[in-house]
């Protein structure tokens, strides 16, 4: 069968400031046919993307749909041009309805009639499959309708070319079945679909070709077919890496934190951790899985004194600290160190440079009023040497450093706090992989110098190598806690979508 | 009684005007503070346009126009050169309180064209005058009354059942998202931020043109100090605003309603009565965290789409 | 230009005027800047003068402004508000070789500081008669800024004066918290023409009062200035004659006899006038109109004369005594015959 | 056309003058034609501005007296807008301090020694201005109410009440009648140094403590820490309502203290106007000066010759004094505007690179 060029991207360039986010990349995409963009964090995908999109303005290059060229100077030419994005973040509006978020900016009628519109929302939901109500207002919806819904959005528009920026980070594994059934509706009916996805399993279940990205420069196209899950790694990567973990059983652990039936309430009296329990230890990395939104971002604030519990105990070597504010635990000397998810929304302060991000764990302790800076300047240089900090000073502000650097200075910070307990949230989020792999050799280093270690992630195979024990997490529940020697990626699956060990075959 | 309250209607025009603008520059995720000035700016050019032309309808669109030029400075500072909004919307109450003061002094003491205020003289509507109660306190009014209602009307109709009154709300709410669905943020905030301070030229044409037909400096008097608290006392909805402005302007004048009927009291004191209404509003209303009477999601946020 | 700093740096009498609004406001500040041009026309040369409008009751603004003044050369500054005689106050003991002229309030040297004003309470009386002539309701309404003694000696002279005419006659005082807020001052007015009242006066800064009067088809008096903005409804006005003062004391000061005086002008000397009247005022009143001002400027009327009692039954004046002007200015209330409701 | 709008890294400081420099005189050639379209001869107005704020010692002096109380209040502004915490009730703050300092002048026993008495208002200034900031400061810190408005409503009570007081309760029976508050005596009077009042000196010292508090001490960096991110905030362990409430204490107290200032030695008693105007100006100046304690000092002094020259220009060359109002808000305008040109730079690609392939 004859496929026509959908998209055509050539000599793509682009910078942020300093940063070369895309550089001469090219990239074809068929119609019908599900192309996979594949790199690291921070290897240039969503900013490719949002050139295709008409966010963002390129550089330099030349884009081609349908075999013409285009210059979008707005999110608006775009989707003239039948190019419909799902942003990896969402893009929705939370006062508003479902069918209203639909139509945002499309040439509709100039007077709306809610009726006819509430029909047309249905109809098309009912001919993909999808479930939505057209009056449900965003902020009442849960992450998977809310992901529904911008499929809709996009499917409204008869959009002909799909870019979904990691679509399916955020949905259960039945949800994602549901949603490749759509992606391949879609493509039997021509559309060309632009798929980023970390998850290479998803790349070979549903993409025809897959291209692949480092650091901002196009590394080459492949036939899914004709490559295995080992050769994309090393395209991705740059080298052949061995993906191994170095994992040791310590002996002589005792019993550093406990968690004891916490139940953490959010403002609308849900439960985002529902009776959870569980224990860790000195020379333990207990690993958190679960999708996205589980429960995992309360479960780390509530040991970290951020988030109010609504019952329940936490036992830090013995002493129950439910009710102490961050600063009761930092000034009672409990030793415990925290990597939050958002590192520049919690954990640092961007427009500050390093010294100063040092100084946010020290000054409490520091007597008087004024601020003492001299200590921590050597604690900064040294945290620099040590973690190999790409900045042009201590003197920075943190938030002119990359991602990765970003991430190392947090680290750095916490562990040089000598902590007890480390928890942390997707440590390596925006790492490339060797960063990544002296992280895991940190946090190892961490745990053979008798901390306990909390490590919440969402890469099953980096979980099951790196943690001595991991704990699933669905709607604030815990599903399960697992050895990762005796038991499978498939079980782990199956946790997170909220069987229970030991309850049989329960679907969703 | 219902010559009170159609004086209060008259009182809470200029509020109207003025506090519809300013809910639809809000809707726009804008906070424009510059109400005094674009409301001087509309009052003088409103009554130098009555003045040389003797013409009601070149003075009504000067006096917008004068409104919306205030706008536009705004516009260009906080969108498209992203100026902090409240410092922006201070420097405009200044600009105009100085162009109005500079440009209306010749002006001192002279009065509106006679043919002018004929046009604006109280003019009952046929047949709605005649309801009883309510007719004569709405429809034995001026036609710059009549004009008032109809735009807030449309303004409703507007926000509430058209495509561009959705957009305009996701603009204000999450400018990233309404820009991705194809919405031109820019384009849109700038009509929005223009009409407001066209509807704030009116505003203060009420009080130049119809009220005090004599050109005085300081017309305005801090009434669109009083429309930016009225915006949030009506939580940003058109048709709230019009009971509202009603209900700050009866309080501008029933404290001497109270004293011509003879009951004592400080005048003092009951003036303060618009603010203090206005502060327990803002308290009640994140008290009760209702999502739908919060502010715009995006208020006074600048938006860069380039920028994370 | 130039030339007009020539003939002020030539002239004897360099004067500052400061002005507490705009010299066009078709007020009380335009009545002062139009008495400041009579003057310097009545000099011929040996007067010119400079001003500052629009100067707020801001004792570093007002000092600042007359700063200004004697920087550009003033040697005699007049400070045509209230609140403008503190800063007066302080300039005159810095500069001893220029005068200052106060309107208002009691403040000033043995030298060279002195405070000016009259006794208006003559205009407002006759003011007084002629609403009380041609008001049918027997109601008279009177908008006025704040409630304290300059405002209540103007209501109840007017009282007094209209109930010469009509003892049955009632004033109705609507206060309304402001001396600049024009649309308050026509709300005040609409509210006691709603009330009843077929003419209306006004102690305020504007004539947004004559303009409510008018659209009801009410009489309106002014006050301050002789401006008519009430067309046929205009019975009259009282106001100020200020070049009066100011040529008297000018010459004063030219001749080097200017001596503090707390000068206090009158009908008699025409600082205090009222405008022509109108035509309805009926023909026997304006005959008893212009007698009681020919007593006034003889000497022989005085306006606050006994029995006189505040509203709340009180004795303002004691029967066969009149008040000196020490007592006209410790009036606090409103006397009998006024309806006033507002505290302070 | 096709523009891009380019975020710079870093601007070396010589550009950063430059482009500030240029706005300025960009606003300035602007205001120019404005009044050359209005048959005034731009040139005079300005070089009279400079002269009336600038020309003879008692100018300077004049323009001193407006630069203390618009520097103080900014500095007070800044701690708070440092927060993010957006207090545009300084002028009520202002007012309401002036009223403490009024209240201890009048009460307090007659004879007391100035610097005690002096020492004594400005405390009541500074905890009368510190109490109006804490009441919408509490109920950010505790409810999350919307600050902006709420100290916005808060300055035109603060006012009404002092009209209130001038006419009513507080209102002096010596002044015949005539609606003042009671003057000061001599002891609360603020003495002159170099003939100006000791206010100067105030403000100077304020400059030095509020630089070294925003940058040397552990509140203020607690208070940028939750101004950059509430939940950073939260995770060091900072007391966050705290953090709002002391830095608004600390605002609305430096209001106060201009209160003070303004009502002792330059009033010398309480009047509804004492503000004068100030706390909306030193809103734009904080923000001008970009927050920096020490920059604020500068603008500061250029803003009151601004104003004191544009109340000259009416004296010397008899036009409007409005005129001063117009040419402030032109400039304000275009150095708003010119901020934008701090932060990114503008590039005109002729084409993109190429057009097809
Ligand atoms: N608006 C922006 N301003 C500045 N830098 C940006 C911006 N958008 C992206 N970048 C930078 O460009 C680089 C590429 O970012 P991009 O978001 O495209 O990566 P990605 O491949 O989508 O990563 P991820 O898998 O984490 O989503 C990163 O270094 C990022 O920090
Ligand atoms: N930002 C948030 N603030 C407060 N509570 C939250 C937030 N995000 C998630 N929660 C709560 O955390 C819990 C788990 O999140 P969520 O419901 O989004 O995931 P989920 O149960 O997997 O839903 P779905 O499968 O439908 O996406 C819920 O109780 C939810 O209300
Ligand atoms: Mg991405
Ligand atoms: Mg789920």
């Amino acid at each position: 069968m004859e496929q026509n060029l959908a998209i055509e991207m050539r000599n793509i360039t682009k910078a942020f400031g300093e940063i070369k986010a895309n550089e001469d990349i090219n990239l074809d995409v068929l119609e019908g046919e599900v192309h996979a963009l594949l790199g690291e964090n921070g290897a240039g995908k969503t900013t490719l993307m949002n050139m295709l999109s008409g966010i963002y303005k390129p550089d330099g290059g030349s884009i081609f749909i349908n075999g013409e060229p285009v210059i979008f100077s707005s999110p608006a030419d775009s989707i003239k041009m039948g190019i419909g994005m799902i942003h990896q973040h969402f893009k929705l509006v939370d006062v508003m309805t479902a069918k209203e978020n639909i139509i945002l900016g499309q040439p509709t009628k100039f007077f709306i009639n809610k009726k006819e519109l509430s029909r047309k929302v249905k109809d098309l939901s009912d001919r993909y499959g999808l479930d939505i109500d057209p009056d449900k207002k965003v902020y009442e919806m849960s992450v998977g309708e809310k992901q529904t819904l911008e499929i809709m959005k996009v499917l409204y528009r008869g959009a002909k070319i799909l870019i979904l920026d990691e679509p399916t980070a955020v949905l259960t594994p039945q949800e994602i079945k549901r949603f490749f059934k759509v992606i391949n509706n879609m493509k039997e009916q021509g559309c060309a679909i632009v798929i980023i996805t970390h998850k290479l399993n998803e790349v070979m279940e549903i993409s025809d070709r897959v291209t692949v990205l480092r650091k901002g420069k196009s590394i080459g196209t492949a036939i899914t077919k004709e490559v295995d899950i080992p050769k994309l790694i090393e395209m991705m990567v740059g080298q052949k890496v061995d993906l191994s973990i170095k994992k040791e059983k310590l002996k002589g652990q005792t019993p550093l934190l406990a968690l004891d039936q916490i139940t953490v309430k959010t403002g609308d009296g849900k439960n985002a951790l529902d009776d959870v329990s569980l224990t860790l230890a000195s020379h333990e990395i207990l690993g958190i899985a679960g999708v996205a939104n589980s429960g995992q971002k309360e479960l780390c604030e509530a040991i970290a004194g951020l988030t109010k519990t609504s019952k329940g105990r936490i036992f830090f070597e013995g002493e129950n600290i439910v009710g102490k504010s961050p600063r009761d635990i930092i000034r009672l000397g409990i030793r415990m160190g925290f990597i939050p998810e958002d590192r520049l929304g919690m954990g640092l302060v961007g427009s500050m440079d390093i010294v100063h991000n040092i100084v946010l764990k020290d000054y409490q302790n520091q007597p008087g009023i004024m601020l003492r800076r001299g200590p921590c300047v050597t604690k900064a240089e040294k945290i620099v040497k040590k973690l190999d900090i790409q900045t042009p000073s201590i003197y920075t502000p943190v938030k002119k450093l990359s991602g990765g650097n970003i991430q190392k200075v947090l680290l750095g910070r916490e562990i040089d706090s000598n902590p007890k307990v480390l928890i942390t949230a997707y440590p390596v989020r925006g790492l490339d992989i060797g960063s990544s792999y002296k992280i895991y050799d940190l946090l190892n280093e961490q745990k053979a110098a008798g901390v306990g270690v909390l490590f919440v992630g969402e890469d099953l195979d980096v979980l099951m190598e790196l943690c001595d024990r991991i704990l699933v997490l669905c709607h604030g529940e815990v599903t399960g806690t697992v050895d990762p020697n005796e038991t499978t990626k498939e079980e782990i699956g199956l946790l997170m979508t909220g069987r229970k060990t030991g309850e049989e075959g329960e679907t969703a | 009684m219902e010559i009170f309250l159609a004086a209060c209607v008259v009182a809470g025009v200029p509020l109207l005007l003025a506090t519809v603008g300013e809910l639809i520059t809000e809707k726009s995720g804008c906070l424009n503070l510059g109400l005094e000035g674009m409301m001087l700016m509309g009052a003088v050019m409103g009554f130098t346009t009555a003045y040389a032309t003797s013409n009601p309808g070149a003075a009504l669109a000067s006096a917008a126009l004068a409104g919306a030029a205030g706008a536009l400075i705004y516009a260009i500072l906080t969108v498209s050169l992203r100026a902090n909004q409240i410092v922006a919307g201070l420097a405009l109450t200044i600009f105009g309180t100085g162009f109005t003061k500079f440009v209306g002094q010749p002006y001192l003491g002279m009065a509106v064209p006679s043919d002018v205020t004929a046009v604006f003289a109280k003019t009952s509507i046929p047949i709605l005058s005649e309801i009883p109660f309510l007719g004569s306190i709405f429809f034995k009014q001026d036609i710059f009354v009549y004009i008032s209602y109809l735009i807030c009307i449309i303004a409703a109709i507007y926000m509430y059942k058209t495509r561009p009154g959705i957009n305009l709300k996701a603009v204000g709410e999450n400018t990233a998202a309404a820009d991705a669905s194809g919405i031109n943020v820019n384009l849109y905030k700038y009509v929005h931020i223009l009409i407001g301070g066209a509807l704030c030229g009116l505003g203060g044409a009420y009080l130049s043109l119809v009220r005090i037909p004599l050109w005085q400096e300081d017309v305005v008097n801090g009434r669109g100090w009083i429309a930016v608290a009225l915006v949030i006392f009506v939580a940003w909805n058109p048709i709230k605003a019009f009971f509202g402005a009603i209900l700050f302007g009866g309080l501008s004048i029933l404290g001497m309603k109270l004293q011509v009927m003879g009951v004592s009291f400080s005048q003092y004191l009951f003036d303060m009565i618009p603010y203090v209404a206005t502060i327990l509003i803002v308290i009640v209303s994140t008290h009760k965290k209702n999502i739908e009477s919060q502010p715009p999601g995006n208020l006074s946020v600048n938006y860069f789409r380039e920028e994370r | 230009g130039d030339e007009e700093t020539d003939t002020f740096a030539d002239a004897d009498l360099r004067v500052g005027y400061i002005f507490i609004g705009p010299i066009n406001d078709g007020g009380f500040t335009q009545s002062m800047y139009e008495g400041a041009v009579a003057s310097k026309e009545h000099f011929a040369g040996a007067m010119d003068f400079k001003y500052r409008e629009n100067v707020t009751e801001d004792t570093q603004e007002v000092k600042n402004t007359g700063l200004s003044l004697i920087d550009e050369g003033c040697n005699v500054i007049i400070a045509c508000s209230y609140g403008f005689g503190d800063a007066m106050k302080e300039l005159s003991e810095e500069y001893s070789d220029v005068t200052f002229l106060h309107f208002s309030g009691s403040m000033k040297n043995d030298t060279n500081f002195d405070n000016w004003f009259g006794s208006m309470e003559q205009a407002r009386y006759l003011t007084g008669m002629a609403a009380a002539s041609v008001s049918e309701s027997n109601i008279l309404g009177y908008v006025a800024a704040h409630p304290y003694t300059e405002v209540q000696i103007g209501i109840n002279a007017f009282t007094l004066g209209a109930q010469a005419v009509n003892p049955d006659v009632e004033v109705k005082v609507v206060y309304i918290g402001t001396w600049g807020d024009a649309e308050k001052e026509k709300n005040g007015a609409e509210e006691l023409l709603n009330e009843g009242a077929d003419v209306i006066t006004y102690h305020a800064d504007s004539t947004a009062a004559q303009l409510a009067a008018a659209e009801k088809d009410a009489w309106a008096i002014g006050w301050n200035f002789p401006k008519n903005d009430a067309g046929d409804k205009y019975l009259t006005a009282a106001y100020w004659n200020p070049e009066v003062y100011f040529n008297y004391v000018l010459q004063n000061i030219l001749d080097g006899k200017f001596a503090p005086e707390s000068y206090y002008g009158t009908m008699a000397d025409g600082l205090i006038a009222i405008d022509k009247l109108n035509d309805a005022v009926p023909a026997d009143v304006q005959q008893k109109i212009a007698d009681t001002k020919a007593k006034m400027e003889a000497g022989e009327f005085e306006v606050f004369t006994g029995p006189i009692n505040y509203k709340d039954g009180s004795v303002l004046c004691e029967e066969g005594k009149t008040l000196d002007r020490a007592g006209i200015w410790s009036i606090n209330s409103e006397i009998d015959g006024v309806s006033a409701s507002s505290t302070n | 056309m096709n523009v891009k709008i380019i975020k710079r890294k870093d601007i070396p400081k010589h550009k950063e003058v430059i482009i500030r420099i240029m706005a300025v005189l960009l606003s300035i050639v602007f205001a120019g034609v404005i009044l050359l379209a209005f048959g005034l001869n731009p040139l005079k107005i300005f070089g009279a501005i400079i002269d009336g704020s600038a020309g003879s010692e008692i100018r300077i002096k004049q323009t001193v007296l407006r630069a203390v109380p618009l520097l103080i209040t900014s500095l007070g502004i800044i701690v708070a807008f440092k927060m993010k915490f957006w207090n545009i009730g300084a002028e009520g703050q202002i007012t309401m301090g002036a009223l403490g300092a009024t209240w201890v002048a009048l009460n307090l026993p007659e004879g007391l020694p100035a610097p005690f008495m002096l020492g004594s208002m400005m405390l009541g200034g500074f905890i009368c201005g510190a109490i109006w900031a804490f009441i919408p400061a509490i109920f950010k810190a505790k409810m999350g109410t919307n600050e902006t408005i709420f100290t916005l409503m808060m300055n035109y009570i603060a006012i009404k009440f002092v009209t209130y007081l001038q006419y009513g309760p507080w209102r002096d029976p010596g002044a015949q009648g005539f609606p003042k508050i009671a003057k000061f005596t001599e002891n609360a009077i603020l003495p002159s140094v170099l003939g100006v009042n000791i206010g100067w000196i105030i403000a100077l010292i304020c400059v030095a403590i509020i630089y070294v508090f925003m940058t040397r001490t552990k509140k203020g960096y607690e208070i940028a820490v939750v101004g950059e991110s509430v939940q950073t905030a939260r995770y060091a362990g900072i007391n966050i309502s705290r953090v709002i409430v002391i830095a608004m204490l600390i605002s609305g107290g430096l209001c106060g203290i201009v209160g003070f200032i303004q009502a002792s030695a330059i009033e010398k008693t309480l009047i509804a106007g004492i503000a004068g105007g100030y706390g909306f100006t030193a809103i734009i100046t904080a923000w001008l000066s970009r927050l920096n304690a020490i920059t604020c000092l500068f603008v500061c002094i250029a803003f009151a010759m601004l104003i004191q020259g544009g109340s000259y220009i009416q004296v010397s060359l008899g036009v409007s004094s409005a005129i001063s109002g117009l040419v402030q808000g032109v400039i304000l305008f275009f150095v708003l505007g010119s901020e934008f040109f701090l932060q990114y730079r503008l590039e005109f690609p002729k084409k993109p690179v190429k057009e097809v392939a």
